[in-house]
């Protein structure tokens, strides 16, 4: 039960960091405390389920592991073509569309 | 080690259900090398080859089919190809196919990275293509990440465009937070069940009483992820903007191919997974589906940008294909009614959506604009596109002999199959949606019909040869089957997930 | 001739589609083959519908005839299914016919911006869609054909219509969108509740059996997808609005044709389909039919414009159909089948005048328009014969779609309240002393007196050629309707009465 | 137990103290750091559940490979390295709110749930059966991220590279 | 030709589409075809009625009538003629056969007679009089037309067929009356649509009544059948009533009694032959004629046979007095006769009223000549003697010997009218009075004295200003002269005949009476009464009274009340002295025709009635446009309006959510995830 509780809470303290922060870099780094506490949750739940599950959920884990890096990858990609027209990563800046 | 070893037995692989994405896969590596390889002045031929091998994927799905009912099913049906699969690899292939169509000139003209591009293109295919196998949550996990990390990137094609930036950041950052929420969910249930195989998951659900609110919440936050790649209202935010500043074949992709990549897996999750779990989904999918049609359609009425208001037209879009997911938990035959309600929606909507974005890139050709303003008059200098498009919006509207009145009937019918008054009430909302639609697309009608031509300028459109394929080939199939729906109609009853 | 009869709706309904394919090929610049092309596919049509007259077995009109059921879309158990019977047959026959007349109208007379070869294409798939839906006998196949209509009309009024045309044009759009979205939904409960079939004669049988709760509910659809159409108060106001900026040929067909859509869904599919409900609507339908008839009078008589007066006049006229029709008797039903027509051929006419009235003094202004009848007597004359017609004189086709109506509302289907009705036939009655009011007036504006100052000096030309070809028809049938209204009313009398009677005899197994 | 207990405390308590530090500090460089702690401590999680092989993917991967990454989009998009007063945006409290009620609910829901559960240590997945498990049941996955992280490199080259 | 009775409606019909299509390349544009066409109406008709004569009376009604039963003891049921009926399938309704066909009965051939008589005239009289309109043609196919709706009237054997008739004469009059639509504004097309929508609002009733009686009746239109069922009481009451309101409705609308009588002095607007036939053979009679015709309806629906007050006296005799005095006050010698027509309309509907059916017919017959010689003769002063006016007090007088053979016929025809014995008024008028004395209808027989007083005093009015005194206006200045033979012929043979005319019904020698009995079933039922003395005596008296008492004023200046010969009439004398010599005369010698209750009846007559009648066409349209602009435009099309307008901004409102910030996005998606979640978990 703590691990979960310990996943909830770096999940929402993510979330947290997602909605408030305007610098993108810190915004990434808030998607991977989310991204994290997903695999909390995959390997206790794996371990609760017994052992062909722990197999499992390790294994989801590492799939998120390795996606979150490719994600990290063309996130911080993106921060750059954005920081190269701009000259800002204020996330709150770009507001172009609306409506 | 060599113990280790010894117990390693190669997984037995059924090689022709995955022809596909074989094919798919050495295509997409030849054009990268090819790229690699080629000089400026050769590298016209990689369209081509990007074409043709779509179209070489999509061979094996008619052997497939040709072989009969049989399901092959590997790894404990972790990855199957049944019918449900052949029909919806074609149609994402086929939309593929469409859209590296609408690419060829636009991508060209605009000095983009040709190779990459269409290299990325195919990626995202080829995730789509493995969504329709995929039956268990890694896989789709997989899948759906393999098809939205090109998109996102390119969204943001037109590197030098901010708006194209903007799109790109804003689908990639919700996108991944979206991902986020739906991983969330989907270590929730296989906490609850102890598998990811969807099968499994079905069964190991039907014991799980103490986790009812755990399953409950993991089964939303996982329709919350797919909900945002089939942009339903409140999970629609990113799209609006998204399309707008992406290039605009990719919105097309973005609103067809991706859009139907959500709602495939949705189908493999709902029906093979959660079918028994009803009552945790169908008000969600209600509400997603009320919410997704009126707010699409009220917003989509003050747009003045014919992509932007293609936007919302595809959130309310979103919205009638939610409809049948939201009666389908009545009972097995509501259910298998509902499905194939999704799965005709699904192929006559990308038809008519493509076909929209394709008129939307043509005239831009002339008009160098995305205003729905800039219509003014088409119907003097350009009237097949006039037609054309008039046919599209006719079919958008569900006006015969369009295809999509034949969509529109299969979602009512769905709701009439469930008839509880939830159901018809959501089947009234539809149908009062349906007409507040007609209002925006007869709204670029008339721009195109009745008013004049704002610059004066009537010197007539040049259609180029692939453009102009993929829009016969989306009228083609938009008339043929607004005529003779049994077409797209059987195809939504034979591949039915349920058994 | 055993093909004939095999093949005859068929060919009725998608004739005109290879006129547009044709059309399509012909470039645009080539005006004369485009006519041409046009008059010979309708006419070819028309000359199937003579064809169906003359193998049609009217000793028992209502037996299905040159019927074909094939297969469609079998994933919904809908089917090609086609028939007539007597009261199809004389609406198909008027749709032909008016699709022919408007073709040859429209020889001189294209409105702008011009362009025939679209005007054309777009009359010919709106003959498409109006056949079809009078053949239709498959419930997805109607609405198919019901909303193919849709389309052509909204162009015709867009594109070729006066000032106002573009919120005229989408109103109709949207308001008829709307009324078929729920109408849909309506097919689709009849489906499920009916036995998983769209066919209405099947639907026929099985429909009486749902229970009457869900017939009231389904009806209601059904209502809102035909009262719209036709239109019924209060879901009229399109009409005006659209009638007032269409060219003239796009008002003839809206208003002879298009309007009876919606009344011959009420006979073809809500009645018999659901009888129970349909005795609990009627009494509804019925006051906002005679609402519709006095309303539209009185709207009528508010109007400067010509066309939009005839426009009103329209609602008026289809209160007393829908008046036979709610009556839910043998009689009210002929009566509204025989309204339908002569509504169509007097209407029609009304538009074309009006039409021909507008070219030559650019103005349908009352307050401006006046002594028609010296500048052009025969025009003048037409106008009058047409007011009088439409006022429903005895002896002229008017008259047998009004008076029948009111004397039908006297005696009703049992179970509906007399009493009620006897104030509608009354307030019908007064209607009709409205319409002679408003007809009366718009012609004296028109046609007597002397011209204004404005137009004293203009040339105003008399009926021309491709006018006087076009109206004859209408004007002779006006009258050969009037004298012999058994040329209708026997072809009709079969059918309805075999649709009242299996409408009663459900109400007996409905157990009161 | 009570070892692990302690363990866990300790672990959970740095994570969460660290977490909120990487959402709230006012330096970009410092953000990075304590994300660095974060991701150790998951490590450490790890370990305690007896994900030994994945514990080291986290640190060779995270630590390695990503938290470098952050430190040169950090650098490459000039941030001040000191101290920077508007990192936060004016959404900070909208922000506050739906995390504290997401953390609610989350927290409430899985309290029905797993509220007595019992992780059970010994059902440990050798590193073999990982292994074993990902080129069997989960081939096809396996490919498809290779290709994913092919595509994600081309792409990030192609978006990031200057024309 | 009985059978064949059709035959006379399909010749005028044919004439008209002759005329219509070949008149004006007809060297008399079209006027041959029409004259030639009523002659062989007119010898269709003789024979016709020669026929009828000479038919045996040897059929013998049942008399199972309940209505009836009780008159049954005091009259023997005679044999009557038979009735000639002939009809086919017309088609067929909801399996009801529905008829049309003709009866040939005394009553349908006395019509035809007249109605193919005064017609002929009236076209040949128009040959001359109308000889240089501009739309000649056109007039003469309306005067077939009009005259073909009148034959289909009366030789209908079904209301249906009635009504088409009905509706035809509705038509043409409105043709005819608005003849010169161009002329003086819109003053004629005013007079020609207020004819046709006065008559119109009469056939709400015509239609409610024909709807009620045809099911009463078992689903049938036949006229005969109606009676038979009104009869033998197997219409309920109730229902037999609302049918007979409806049908008096009609009546009232057509034949133009109070209050629906305006339309027919402004009818005036036509041209005067049109006027003729009109008055005195088509269009107005026709109400009188459907009161006739189903009398069976009447009878028990208003218990006529019992004495009572019952409507159709009541409108006949208000009618009467109403149409009389307003008759005093005009000075337009068309409206004066307008006005009489009303009131002897009143006259006919009253004897109606009171069970005397045969002379109710027969005063239709003779009033039909007088009054077509009056009308023509008007026709004849105004076209050749005062210069195409028609207004005694300023263009006439003067006229008797510049026109003679007009004077002439117009003094006869007015003696007849005024009932002078032995002419033909005399005769009709008579038989009205007895019936009503005889009948039990005491009052009506005083109505009808002083009708009768009045008639004669205005018509000796009318006589005094045309044709003596000295010539005034166009009269004195336009060389007056006698007009053409063509003219003048129709006259005299007018005037012969309303000399004659009444001959044929004498007390002593009924023919008329009995060549027309039992055409309406009620056979038994009627009451025949001989020639009654008293009542002869005293409807003499008011007459030559009224003369005299005009004379008197006119001729000899007298200007203060006189009293009468035939002392000791109370009645008499409460009537005529006190209530119209002292007051009415009076006023008409103080003010000129100002007088108080004629001119206040006028006032009355123009500003209420008239209003009520002009009133509810504004009215009509004040609402019309009160509900087009505000209920249609702004409530019913502005919910629809305002259901777009409300979308839209409720599209607008939304769009505020689109704030173009992706952490706002972020936020929401979040923020409704949680919240979702927690609905979905909770509920």
């Amino acid at each position: 039960m703590q691990f979960l509780l310990l996943a909830a809470f770096l999940f929402c303290v993510g979330v947290y960091g997602v909605l408030a922060r305007k610098n993108a870099v810190l915004v990434l780094m808030s998607i991977e405390l989310i991204l994290n506490s997903v695999n909390i949750n995959l390997v206790a739940l794996g371990v609760y389920r017994g052992v062909e599950a722990a197999i499992i959920g390790q294994v989801f884990a590492l799939f998120v592991i390795a996606v979150a890096a490719a994600e990290v990858g063309i996130g911080l990609a993106i921060v750059l073509l954005i920081y190269r027209n701009r000259a800002s990563i204020d996330l709150s800046e770009v507001d172009l569309m609306k409506g | 080690m060599l113990a280790l070893v010894g117990e390693f037995v190669a997984p037995r692989l059924d090689y022709a259900a995955l022809a596909p994405e074989i094919i798919l896969s050495l295509v997409l590596v030849l054009v990268l090398l090819l790229d690699l390889f080629l000089d400026e002045t050769q590298k016209y031929l990689i369209p081509p080859i990007a074409g043709f091998g779509v179209l070489a994927a999509a061979l094996p799905l008619v052997f497939l089919a040709v072989q009969g009912d049989d399901v092959r099913s590997m790894f404990g049906g972790a990855y199957v190809s049944d019918n449900f699969a052949l029909v919806l690899k074609g149609l994402f292939l086929a939309s593929g196919y469409v859209v590296l169509l609408m690419s060829n000139r636009y991508i060209e003209e605009g000095d983009y990275h040709k190779g990459e591009y269409y290299f990325l293109l195919l990626s995202s295919l080829l995730g789509m293509v493995v969504m329709a196998s995929a039956r268990d949550l890694i896989g789709i996990f997989i899948a759906l990440e393999m098809l939205s990390i090109p998109a996102y990137l390119l969204a943001g094609w037109r590197k030098r465009d901010l708006k194209s930036n903007e799109a790109s950041m804003k689908y990639y950052l919700l996108g991944v937070l979206a991902t986020g929420v739906m991983l969330y969910g989907m270590s929730l249930i296989f906490g609850a069940t102890g598998t990811t195989v969807l099968a499994d998951i079905r069964e190991g659900l039907v014991g799980a009483g103490q986790f009812d609110s755990v399953v409950t919440l993991g089964i939303f936050f996982i329709i919350v992820g797919f909900a945002f790649k089939v942009s339903a209202v409140p999970f629609h935010f990113w799209a609006p903007d998204t399309y707008e500043g992406a290039p605009t074949p990719i919105t097309a992709f973005l609103s067809v191919a991706s859009k139907a990549a959500g709602f495939v897996a949705l189908m493999e999750l709902i029906y093979v997974g959660f079918i028994g779990q009803s009552d945790a989904w169908k008000w969600a999918f209600w509400v997603l589906a009320a919410l997704s049609m009126t707010v699409g359609n009220l917003i989509a009425l003050r747009q003045t940008n014919i992509v932007r208001m293609l936007a919302y037209s595809s959130v309310a879009q979103a919205g009638y294909i939610l409809v049948p997911f939201a009666v389908a938990g009545e009972n097995l035959k509501a259910a298998a009614t509902a499905q194939a309600a999704t799965i005709v929606y699904l192929l006559v909507y990308s038809a008519m959506n493509l076909g929209a974005f394709a008129v939307v890139l043509a005239v831009a050709r002339k008009t160098r604009s995305g205003e729905i303003s800039s219509y003014g008059g088409l119907f003097e200098y350009a009237p097949g596109l006039t037609v054309i498009m008039t046919i599209f919006l006719a079919s958008l509207t569900g006006v015969p002999p369009a295809a999509g009145w034949f969509a529109k009937l299969s979602i009512f019918n769905s709701v009439l199959q469930a008839g509880t008054p939830a159901a018809l009430v959501l089947g009234v909302i539809a149908a009062v949606n349906s007409v507040i639609a007609a209002f925006y697309y007869f709204n670029v009608a008339r721009e195109m019909w009745i008013k004049p031509v704002p610059d004066g300028d009537r010197t007539p459109i040049r259609v180029p040869a692939a453009l102009g394929t993929a829009l016969a080939l989306t009228v083609m199939v938009t008339l043929v089957v607004g005529v003779a729906p049994n077409l797209f109609g059987n195809l939504g009853d034979v591949a039915s997930l349920l058994r | 001739m055993n093909w004939f009869d095999d093949w005859a709706l068929t060919l009725a309904v998608f004739l005109p589609l290879v006129g547009v394919a044709l059309l399509a090929l012909i470039p645009r610049a080539n005006e004369e083959a485009h006519k041409l092309v046009a008059l010979v596919t309708s006419g070819a049509t028309l000359a199937v519908g003579a064809g169906i007259l003359t193998r049609f077995d009217f000793d028992d009109t209502k037996l299905h005839q040159f019927e074909v059921n094939r297969g469609w879309i079998d994933v919904i158990n809908s089917r090609y299914h086609v028939f007539i019977d007597g009261i199809s047959l004389p609406l198909l026959l008027l749709s032909m016919l008016i699709t022919v007349l408007c073709v040859v109208y429209s020889w001189h007379h294209f409105p702008e911006p011009h362009n025939p070869k679209a005007f054309l294409m777009l009359m010919l798939i709106l003959e498409t869609g109006m056949n079809g839906t009078f053949v239709a006998e498959d419930l997805i196949l109607f609405f198919v054909f019901f909303e193919l209509v849709l389309l052509p009309m909204y162009f015709m009024i867009g594109v070729w219509g006066g000032e106002n045309r573009q919120y005229a044009s989408i109103k109709f759009f949207l308001y008829t969108l709307f009324g078929s979205a729920l109408m849909i939904l309506s097919f689709l409960a009849l489906f499920f509740r009916g036995g998983n079939t769209f066919d209405i004669p099947t639907l026929i049988e099985h429909g009486p059996t749902i229970a009457k709760g869900t017939q009231v509910l389904i009806f209601a659809g059904l209502f809102m997808g035909f009262a719209i159409k036709v239109p019924m108060f209060p879901f009229h106001t399109w009409l005006p609005d659209a009638h007032t900026e269409a060219p003239t040929v796009g008002s003839v067909i809206l208003a002879a044709v298009l309007l009876k859509l919606g009344t011959y869904g009420f006979i073809r599919i809500a009645l018999p389909i659901l009888p129970e409900a349909a005795k609990v609507w009627a009494p509804w339908i019925g006051g906002l039919a005679v609402i519709g008839i006095i309303y539209g009078a009185l709207g009528s008589l508010a109007q400067r414009d010509m066309k939009r007066l005839i426009a009103f006049s329209s609602v008026a006229h289809m209160g007393f159909v829908m008046l036979g029709i709610s009556t839910l008797t043998s009689f009210g039903i002929n009566a509204a089948v025989f309204g339908m027509v002569a509504h169509g051929l007097i209407t029609g006419m009304l538009f074309f005048l009006s039409g021909s009235i507008h070219e030559r003094f650019h103005t349908r202004d009352l307050t401006r328009l006046g002594g028609l009848l010296k500048q052009a007597p025969l025009l003048g004359w037409i106008l009058g014969f047409c007011a009088f017609a439409s006022l429903g004189l005895p002896g002229l086709a008017g008259f047998w779609g009004e008076f029948p109506a009111i004397l039908s509302a006297y005696h009703v289907a049992d179970g509906l309240n007399q009493n009620l009705y006897w104030a509608y036939m009354v307030v019908a009655a007064i209607g009709t002393v409205f319409a002679a009011g408003y007809l009366l007036w718009m012609y004296q504006r028109t046609a007597f007196g002397l011209p204004k100052e404005e137009f004293a000096e203009a040339h105003i030309h008399d009926v021309n050629g491709p006018e006087w070809l076009a109206w004859t028809p209408l004007l002779v049938l006006i009258v050969v309707f009037g004298i012999f209204p058994g040329l209708m009313f026997n072809v009709t009398d079969d059918a309805v009465q075999h649709l009242t009677a299996a409408f009663s005899s459900a109400t007996g197994a409905g157990g009161h | 137990m009570v070892a692990q207990n302690i363990t866990f405390g300790v672990l959970a308590l740095v994570m969460a103290v660290s977490a909120i530090r990487v959402v709230t500090t006012k330096n970009v460089v410092h953000a990075a750091l304590y994300l660095v702690l974060v991701l150790a401590g998951v490590a450490g999680i790890f370990v305690l559940l007896a994900a030994e092989f994945l514990a080291i993917v986290q640190i060779l991967v995270y630590i390695g490979a990503i938290v470098v990454l952050f430190l040169f989009g950090i650098m490459l998009t000039r941030a001040k390295i000191g101290k920077l007063s508007d990192l936060d945006n004016d959404q900070r409290w909208i922000g506050a709110i739906v995390a504290l009620f997401l953390f609610g609910v989350l927290g409430a829901i899985l309290n029905t749930g797993f509220k007595d559960i019992k992780l059970d240590v010994t059902n440990v997945g050798r590193t073999a059966d990982v292994g074993t498990s990902i080129f069997q049941q989960y081939v096809i996955p396996f490919e498809v991220v290779s290709i994913l992280l092919l595509a994600a490199l081309v792409g990030a080259v192609v978006i990031a590279r200057k024309d | 030709m009985l059978d064949n009775i059709w035959l006379i409606p399909a010749v005028t019909a044919l004439s008209f589409v002759l005329i219509l299509f070949f008149g004006k390349r007809e060297p008399n544009k079209g006027s041959s075809i029409g004259i030639a066409a009523l002659g062989l109406a007119f010898l269709f008709s003789s024979i016709a009625t020669v026929q009828w004569i000479s038919r045996p009376a040897d059929y013998e009604p049942k008399l199972e009538h309940a209505a009836a039963a009780h008159e049954a003891g005091a009259h023997h049921a005679e044999p009557i003629r038979k009735p000639v009926t002939r009809e086919v399938t017309w088609f067929e309704n909801g399996q009801v056969k529905i008829k049309a066909g003709t009866t040939a009965d005394g009553l349908a051939i006395a019509m035809c007679l007249v109605v193919s008589l005064i017609s002929l005239l009236v076209h040949l009289f128009s040959h001359a009089y109308m000889h240089d309109d501009e739309r000649f043609t056109h007039y003469y196919a309306a005067l077939s037309l009009f005259t073909t709706g009148m034959f289909v009237l009366v030789t209908a054997s079904n209301t249906l067929q009635a009504l088409f008739g009905w509706e035809l004469m509705g038509l043409c009059s409105f043709m005819l009356i608005g003849h010169w639509w161009d002329r003086d504004g819109n003053k004629n097309s005013n007079a020609a649509m207020k004819a046709f929508f006065t008559t119109r609002t009469g056939d709400v009733g015509l239609l409610v009544g024909v709807s009620i009686l045809f099911f009463g009746a078992g689903q049938t239109f036949n006229m005969q059948a109606i009676n038979d069922a009104a009869l033998s009481g197997h219409i309920a009451h109730g229902v037999l009533l609302a049918g007979a309101i409806a049908l008096l409705i009609a009546a009232i609308g057509k034949s133009a009694q109070f209050p629906l009588h305006t339309w027919l002095p402004d009818a005036m607007a036509g041209p005067t032959p049109v006027s003729a036939l009109i008055h005195a053979a088509t269009m107005v009679v026709a109400g009188i004629y459907l009161v006739a015709r189903l009398y069976g309806v009447f009878w028990v629906a208003f218990d006529i046979g019992g004495g009572g007050l019952n409507p159709v006296a009541l409108v006949g005799g208000v009618t009467i007095l109403i149409a009389a005095a307003l008759a005093f006050v005009q000075s337009d010698i068309k409206k004066v006769l307008a006005y009489s027509t009303v009131s002897q309309l009143g006259f006919m509907m009253m004897a109606l009223g009171v069970g005397a059916w045969t002379a109710a017919v027969f005063h239709l017959f003779t009033h039909a000549f007088f009054k077509a010689c009056l009308f023509l003769g008007a026709g004849s002063v105004s076209h050749s003697g005062s210069h195409h006016s028609f207004d005694m007090v300023e263009d006439m007088g003067g006229l008797k010997d510049k026109m003679p053979w007009t004077f002439r016929t117009f003094v006869v025809a007015s003696l007849a009218l005024a009932g002078v014995p032995p002419l033909a008024g005399f005769w009709s008028k008579d038989e009205i009075l007895v019936g009503a004395g005889e009948n039990g209808y005491k009052l009506f027989l005083v109505v009808g004295l002083i009708g009768a007083f009045m008639t004669a005093a205005y018509m000796t009015r009318c006589i005094y200003l045309t044709f003596f005194g000295e010539p005034r206006g166009a009269a004195a200045h336009h060389h007056p002269h006698e007009s053409p033979p063509l003219i003048v012929v129709p006259l005299q043979i007018l005037a012969v005949l309303a000399v004659l005319a009444g001959l044929v019904n004498t007390p002593w020698k009924p023919w008329f009476t009995e060549w027309t009995s039992n055409a309406t079933g009620v056979g038994a039922g009627l009451a025949h009464h001989g020639f009654v003395p008293i009542t002869a005596a005293f409807s003499v008296i008011v007459g030559l009274g009224g003369i005299a008492t005009a004379y008197a004023y006119y001729w000899r200046g007298l200007r203060f009340p006189i009293t009468t010969e035939g002392a000791g009439k109370p009645v008499y004398r409460l009537l005529v002295n006190k209530y119209f010599l002292d007051d009415l005369y009076e006023g008409v010698i103080v003010r000129g025709i100002r007088e108080p209750i004629a001119q206040g009846a006028y006032w009355i007559n123009q500003k209420v009635i008239d209003g009520v009648v002009n009133g509810a066409g504004v009215a009509a349209r004040g609402l019309a446009r009160f509900v087009y602009e505000v209920v249609d435009q702004k409530i019913v099309d502005g919910a629809v309006n305002g259901a777009g307008v409300v979308s839209e901004e409720s599209g607008s409102l939304l769009r505020h959510i689109q704030t173009g910030r992706v952490q706002q996005y972020a936020a929401l998606m979040l923020g409704a995830a949680g919240v979702f979640a927690l609905a979905l978990v909770l509920f």
